[in-house]
């Protein structure tokens, strides 16, 4: 194994040191036609931890994940990724700066098996050109192998070694989280944005899904931006939590701290503006 | 700079030079334009109850046309050949649904579009079985349908109106109205409408498809059968006739595969475009015969600019 | 029972990753191979090889092209007619401008200027799909023809306007061209589609492949994942049309032997896709599969059904009534087998293959 | 596998019909017909399928064959498509078929490389590839009785007959495929030598029935004479354009695939006065029609109906098998053999005598131009005559008119020069 060896074992280096800032979004405001989704947002996540953005339904936290990740363009703000300033972006472009994220409603590639799933995470790492592909000896076929040990390695860690070649589209709802959770994972992403990981999950799952999502960040050093519903999930695994309503920031802090500001339970229960 | 001028500057002196023929340009691009819409009416109609991109429309006009003619060749009365004929449509759309729509429904598109392929060889092969391959005059007079010319006189020139084409442009007009009427006013028309918009809504509150899908394969069935009557009235019955059927895939392109409206513009701006294009700048620049791809390419450059169509609705991407 | 696999252990990623992991499955394709190469070519007259095994091929040929752009990346195309032209009339020009090239180069390179006029008609497929891709694939379909039509240099200023497939030798043998030898033919077939299923199949399971069935099976995600649907979709395009065009020269210099512009027409776009749906998207297999079916049938129709009318029944039937029953035929096979099996015959045969596993229990 | 067990019965069926189609008799002759009855262009092929094989089944009928040989006429359906004429050509070849007449010009551009390998003539009767009337280039090859460009040469004679011809403007509406473009040609030679202009209006095959942009731009040029090469649904559509632009109809003149009834009779009156060229007689006032109602129709061995005897497409298949017939005569006359083979019948095609005495003699006197067959001269320079439509029906209006030999020879010979050219090792002959 030469130097080159993409292993997972060891945490990602991106040369950023833990607790600097990985991410900063400055004043974004987003809208489609008339309506805005999200009104002059900021905040910052940091390396290392795991930052949660909550808020109730229609509160702009997907159109937020959307905006970081380069799929909605927003009208106005910054967003500043490991030192880089920008606007627009293409989705490709947050890919291969190290964005990486799972889906709200599960976005896996029905059509494939969860190997190949899990392998298209490796896309942006796999580089051997069309003619070298095509004869698939030598140098592509080396390529594939050496991918495919990392991709054994997240299938083995997220323990789905039995589904390996079941085409996803057949399995049941929590495989098909844990499969996506490891296609994102196999880009080896900076930052690890998660929509509503533990959406629609009875409590075992939720639970095998909470360690992961710790696993991953204490493994591998991995930050994690994650939104979700469950209350009691976020206040265990988050460091920092965002709360949104109507496209705006209501609050920002630790967990305990989120938990008792007025706007927040307001918000949650429903107290009209 | 030659072709400059050939492409800017003669085909408008051309115009300016001949009014009379500029008018039967225009005049005989409405005329197409509106069997277009005709023809792209019964794709709307049947993609808009069904999600099925009915390719079959095409060979449905043949073989309307050839049952009337057909039946009437038996000796039948044509007016009674011209219920016949609508029976036949009407036992051909119960088929349909019954055997092809019912047990695919909830297939994805492709493969409804993949299963109205077969129901077109189906029809060619029946229809030259039954009526036989040759091609076969319309009973243009027997329909009662008029057969003579007016002229009008343009300043040196003359204009053609074909009383065939008049009959033509005020059928269409009172299909398309009727049918609008149809789907507007009445019962089944607003199931239809309700169906169209979400298929499991409608089902939900007791709305039958499968009745839903005869009536609008039989409307369908309908509007082939006139635009058969009014093209074949310009040449004549016979296989061949079904690829100017294809030429309703710009149309709805133009249209929006949904829009009722959308299909009769965008069959009058296939209608006129392609006449005015192939005379004044596919002739002298490009040989002639451009009406063959004309239509496609302006709908493929539509298709660039707003992809959606001209009364088609904007989709925000979700995920 | 038949299809054991029990004791095939894989101890290693590239067995597991291999084209026929099963031993069964090797076999069958050398004694595949064997048949194609020796059995065929020593057994098969020259109604067999010219009028339904080169067809066969040139048709799997083109709907492994096609397969590339709908099965694997969700692109709907009713052009491939059209490339298929290009192939064959790129072909015609380098041959008659170099004689003396080796015939199997330029039925080869002419892919490439289908692959380049592929991806311009592409383009679209960045803004649009569905339905629209196909409408604005048929624009291509039909420019192409009428250029083929109304371009004189394109057919050498032949007065039919058609070309002609002028002959060749290849290792001393004549395989185009009047005098070709069917034999030859079908071999040079045979192998051009044995070497281009396998650079199929290749693609197929590496990196690119994945990106067009991750653009093919959820487009938004694949883009998120890094996919860039430039690339990916142009791609396939690209790599389609050449398949295509090399399927189109096939078409002309090993079987057919001239072609009028009508021979690329729409309707041969329909029938490829015909077979590629038939045989099952995303299905290497469903492409032999489906060009068997959509091709050889009609052809066995047509040749048993007047004779065995004849013998059975006191009617007698033409040979355009047999045609005609063959279309019927079809089209009812098409509707019944969408119905019962929507993922094609290759679908059904991944079930066979499993009861054979399973024989003789019932699961 | 299911691919290959396909296969595997494929080839069984396939061994099995080839052992069923050739077990012929001894003293039988196999023609086979590529017919179109079904397809775009079924009008004009099904009533020539059927006059070929009428004539021939006349003969077997009254004569038992043609020297003692029984005629076997093996239809085969190519819907017009080349690639099923290729299947056809496969499928029966090797049931000794005597000489192959596609009634496609693109099946027949298949063929024509075919023939000499095969040793089976083509005979494309006043269709497919001119530079074929060179014998010397293409032996194999035969395209009596006259080749589109001899054809073209007699229609623009008699166009200068009606009134002179300098000065004029001839519109030339055509198919926009290989056929409707092959006079184009003899058009651009002979424009300056006979003085007239020419413009052409091509029509797609997909705008066959959809030819309103083509005929306002006739009404733009304003040509003096309209002279077409339709095929199938393009001509009725051609002509009602016409009448509705009020072009005057006696100045319109079609090729001989241009003038059937099938083609006129959906236009009806608005037609008239329509005219078209023809080789072959129209009626049943012929003994050798008469012979063939009486032999085959009546006795219900014809799939034509009664009506459909003497029309103009019916004739020319049934003409087509006359040449057929005369060129298994002179083979089997040359060879002394009564089964010939495909290569006896190329020396009958070359050989054979259809003077004004033998068409008296089969009972056709009158149908038809004599032909003389040649070594050089595959087309046989025959003359044609123009008909014209009166509304209900064809009427000949001309005599005979004979091509311009002394032009369309030159071109044909410096066309099949080039197509030799192309082709590497192509086997031409010497007429001595």
């Amino acid at each position: 194994m030469n130097a080159h060896d993409p292993h997972l074992s060891t945490k990602f280096d991106d040369g950023i040191a833990p607790g600097e800032e990985l991410l900063h979004v400055d004043n974004i405001s987003l809208s489609f036609g008339g309506v805005k989704a999200i009104t002059d947002i900021s905040f910052d996540v940091l390396k290392g931890e795991i930052r949660a953005i909550i808020g109730p339904n229609g509160a702009g936290k997907t159109s937020m994940l959307n905006v970081i990740n380069g799929f909605y363009h927003p009208q106005e703000g910054t967003i500043t990724f490991r030192g880089e300033k920008r606007r627009k972006m293409k989705p490709y472009q947050a890919a291969s700066s190290g964005i990486s994220r799972t889906f709200q409603n599960v976005a896996l590639f029905a059509g494939m098996s969860t190997l190949d799933n899990i392998m298209a995470g490796r896309t942006l790492k796999m580089h051997k050109n069309f003619f070298w592909q095509m004869w698939r000896q030598g140098p592509a076929l080396q390529e594939e192998i050496l991918h495919r040990k990392v991709v054994e390695e997240i299938i083995e860690f997220l323990e789905i070694e039995a589904i390996r070649k079941e085409p996803v589209g057949t399995l049941p709802y929590g495989l098909q989280k844990r499969v996506e959770l490891g296609r994102a994972l196999a880009a080896e992403p900076d930052l690890l944005l998660l929509d509503e990981p533990m959406a629609g999950m009875n409590l075992e799952e939720k639970e095998d899904m909470s360690r992961f999502i710790i696993d991953v960040n204490q493994q591998y050093g991995t930050t994690i931006a994650l939104i979700e519903h469950d209350m009691g999930v976020v206040m265990d695994l988050a460091d920092r939590v965002i709360v949104l309503d109507y496209g705006k920031k209501i609050g920002d802090g630790l967990p305990h701290e989120v938990q008792s500001n007025q706007d927040v339970i307001d918000a949650y229960l429903g107290v009209s503006h | 700079m030659e072709l400059l001028k050939q492409i800017f500057i003669e085909p408008f002196e051309t115009m300016y030079a001949l009014p009379d023929l500029l008018l039967q340009t225009l005049w005989e691009g409405f005329v197409s334009g509106t069997l277009y819409s005709l023809i792209a009416l019964g794709f709307v109609l049947i993609f808009k109850a069904s999600g099925v991109f009915n390719f079959a429309q095409g060979i449905m006009v043949v073989f309307a046309a050839l049952c009337l003619v057909g039946i009437h060749a038996l000796g039948v009365p044509a007016y009674l050949a011209l219920i016949l004929t609508l029976g036949v449509m009407a036992l051909l759309a119960m088929s349909v649904v019954q055997f092809v729509m019912k047990p695919l429904v909830n297939q994805p598109d492709i493969i409804l579009f993949m299963s109205t392929i077969g129901i077109t060889f189906i029809l060619i092969a029946g229809g030259q079985i039954i009526f036989g391959g040759e091609p076969k005059a319309m009973i243009t007079e027997e329909l009662g349908l008029p057969t003579g010319s007016s002229v009008l006189e343009v300043s040196g020139g003359i204009v053609i109106f074909q009383h065939i084409d008049i009959a033509a442009a005020i059928i269409a007009a009172i299909l398309i109205a009727g049918l609008a009427l149809f789907f507007n006013k009445t019962k089944i028309g607003r199931a239809l409408r309700a169906v169209a918009d979400d298929h499991q809504a409608a089902l939900s509150v007791g709305i039958s498809l499968e009745q839903i899908w005869v009536v609008v394969w039989f409307a369908a069935g309908v509007v082939a059968l006139t635009a058969g009557i009014l093209w074949a009235a310009k040449s004549d019955v016979s296989f061949a006739l079904q690829v100017i059927a294809l030429k309703a895939l710009p149309v709805l392109v133009l249209g929006g595969f949904t829009s009722i409206p959308g299909a009769i513009i965008g069959g009058l701006i296939i209608g006129f475009g392609e006449k005015l294009f192939d005379l004044y700048w596919g002739v002298p620049l490009l040989g002639g015969g451009t009406e063959s791809w004309f239509a496609f390419i302006i709908a493929l450059l539509f298709l660039l600019y707003r992809p959606e169509g001209l009364f088609g609705e904007k989709l925000i991407e979700r995920i | 029972m038949f299809y054991r696999e029990a004791g095939q252990f894989k101890a290693t990623y590239e067995a597991d990753s291999a084209k026929f992991p099963i031993f069964q499955d090797k076999l069958f394709i050398w004694f595949y191979l064997v048949i194609g190469f020796v059995a065929i070519p020593l057994l098969g007259n020259e109604f067999f090889l010219g009028a339904i095994m080169i067809p066969f091929l040139v048709f799997t040929l083109a709907a492994i092209g096609l397969n590339i752009l709908t099965g694997f990346t969700g692109q709907i195309s009713l052009g491939s007619g059209a490339f298929m032209g290009v192939g064959a009339y790129a072909c015609y020009k380098m041959t008659l401008a170099y004689p003396e090239v080796n015939i199997l180069i330029f039925i080869f390179a002419s892919g490439i200027f289908s692959a380049i006029v592929g991806v311009f008609f592409g383009l679209p497929s960045l803004r649009i799909k569905g339905f629209y891709l196909v409408v604005s694939t048929l624009a291509a379909q039909f420019f192409l023809e009428w250029a083929f039509q109304r371009i004189p240099w394109l057919y050498n200023y032949n007065n039919t306007g058609a070309i002609d497939g002028v002959s060749r030798w290849l290792f001393g043998i004549q395989i185009t061209g009047g005098g070709a030898d069917r034999t030859a033919q079908y071999i040079v077939c045979l192998a051009i589609v044995v070497v281009m299923t396998w650079f199929a199949s290749n693609i197929i399971s590496g990196r690119i492949g994945r990106s067009w069935m991750m653009i093919r099976d959820m487009d938004i995600a694949a883009e998120l994942m890094g996919v860039r649907p430039l690339y990916a979709k142009l791609s396939a395009f690209a790599v389609s049309s050449f398949y295509c065009g090399v399927a189109g020269s096939m078409m002309v210099f090993l079987w057919l032997g001239a072609a009028e512009p009508e021979s690329f027409d729409y309707n041969h776009s329909f029938e490829i896709l015909f077979m590629v749906i038939l045989g099952g998207l995303g299905s290497l297999l469903g492409c032999f599969l489906g060009a068997a079916v959509i091709w050889i049938l009609p052809i066995l129709i047509r040749e048993w059904l007047p004779p065995l009318i004849d013998k059975i029944t006191p009617w007698v039937i033409t040979s355009s009534t047999a045609d005609l029953v063959s279309d019927i035929i079809i089209g009812i096979m098409i509707v019944v087998f969408l119905i019962m099996e929507p993922h094609g015959l290759a679908r059904l045969w991944a079930i066979i293959k499993q009861k054979l596993r399973v024989w003789p229990f019932p699961y | 596998m299911l691919k290959k067990l396909i296969l595997g019965a494929a080839a069984i069926a396939v061994a099995s019909t080839v052992q069923v189609t050739t077990s012929y008799a001894e003293d039988t002759l196999y023609i086979p017909s590529l017919s179109y009855r079904t397809g775009p262009f079924a009008g004009a092929g099904t009533p020539i399928a059927n006059g070929f094989a009428d004539y021939f089944n006349m003969l077997n009928a009254r004569d038992g064959g043609i020297g003692g040989a029984k005629l076997v006429v093996g239809e085969c359906e190519t819907a017009y498509n080349a690639q099923k004429g290729v299947e056809c050509y496969e499928a029966t070849k090797g049931n000794g078929a005597l000489a192959y007449n596609p009634y496609s010009t693109g099946i027949t551009l298949q063929l024509i490389p075919k023939a000499p390998v095969d040793k089976i003539p083509v005979l494309s009767m006043g269709y497919g590839l001119s530079a074929a009337a060179v014998g010397e280039k293409f032996p194999w090859t035969f395209n009596y009785p006259a080749s589109y460009w001899s054809q073209m040469s007699s229609i623009l004679q008699y166009i200068d007959s009606q009134g002179g011809i300098k000065g004029k403007k001839i519109g030339f509406i055509y198919l926009d495929v290989g056929y409707g473009k092959e006079p184009i040609p003899l058009l651009d030679k002979l424009a300056p030598e006979m003085g007239f202009e020419w413009v052409g209006f091509p029509v797609g095959v997909k705008e066959m029935q959809n030819q309103s942009a083509t005929w306002l731009n006739v009404r733009k040029e304003r040509p003096d004479w309209m002279v077409a090469w339709s095929f199938g649904a393009m001509t009725p559509t051609a002509v009602k354009e016409a009448a509705k632009i009020r072009f005057p109809m006696d100045k319109f003149i079609g090729n001989w695939w241009s003038g059937a009834h099938a083609d006129l009779e959906p236009v009806g009156e608005a037609g008239k006065g329509y005219k078209a060229a023809n080789f072959s007689g129209v009626g049943t006032d012929f003994p050798a029609l008469q012979d063939v109602i009486k032999h085959v129709v009546d006795a219900g061995n014809s799939q034509a109906a009664k009506d459909d005897i003497g029309k103009v497409n019916y004739n020319r298949g049934l003409f087509n098998a006359v040449i057929m017939a005369e060129a298994i005569a002179a083979a089997q006359k040359a060879t002394g053999k009564v089964k010939i083979t495909g290569e006896d019948m190329r020396l009958g095609l070359e050989t054979f005598v259809l003077d004004e005495a033998r068409l008296k003699e089969i009972g056709l006197e009158g149908f038809t131009a004599p032909i003389k067959a040649s070594c050089k001269d595959h087309e046989g320079a025959g003359s044609i005559f123009i008909q014209q439509w009166d509304g209900s029906d064809w009427k000949r209006t001309s005599d005979l008119i004979a091509p311009m030999t002394d032009v369309v020879r030159p071109l044909l010979e410096e066309a099949a020069e080039k197509y030799v050219g192309e082709q590497t090792g192509w086997k031409t002959q010497s007429c001595g």
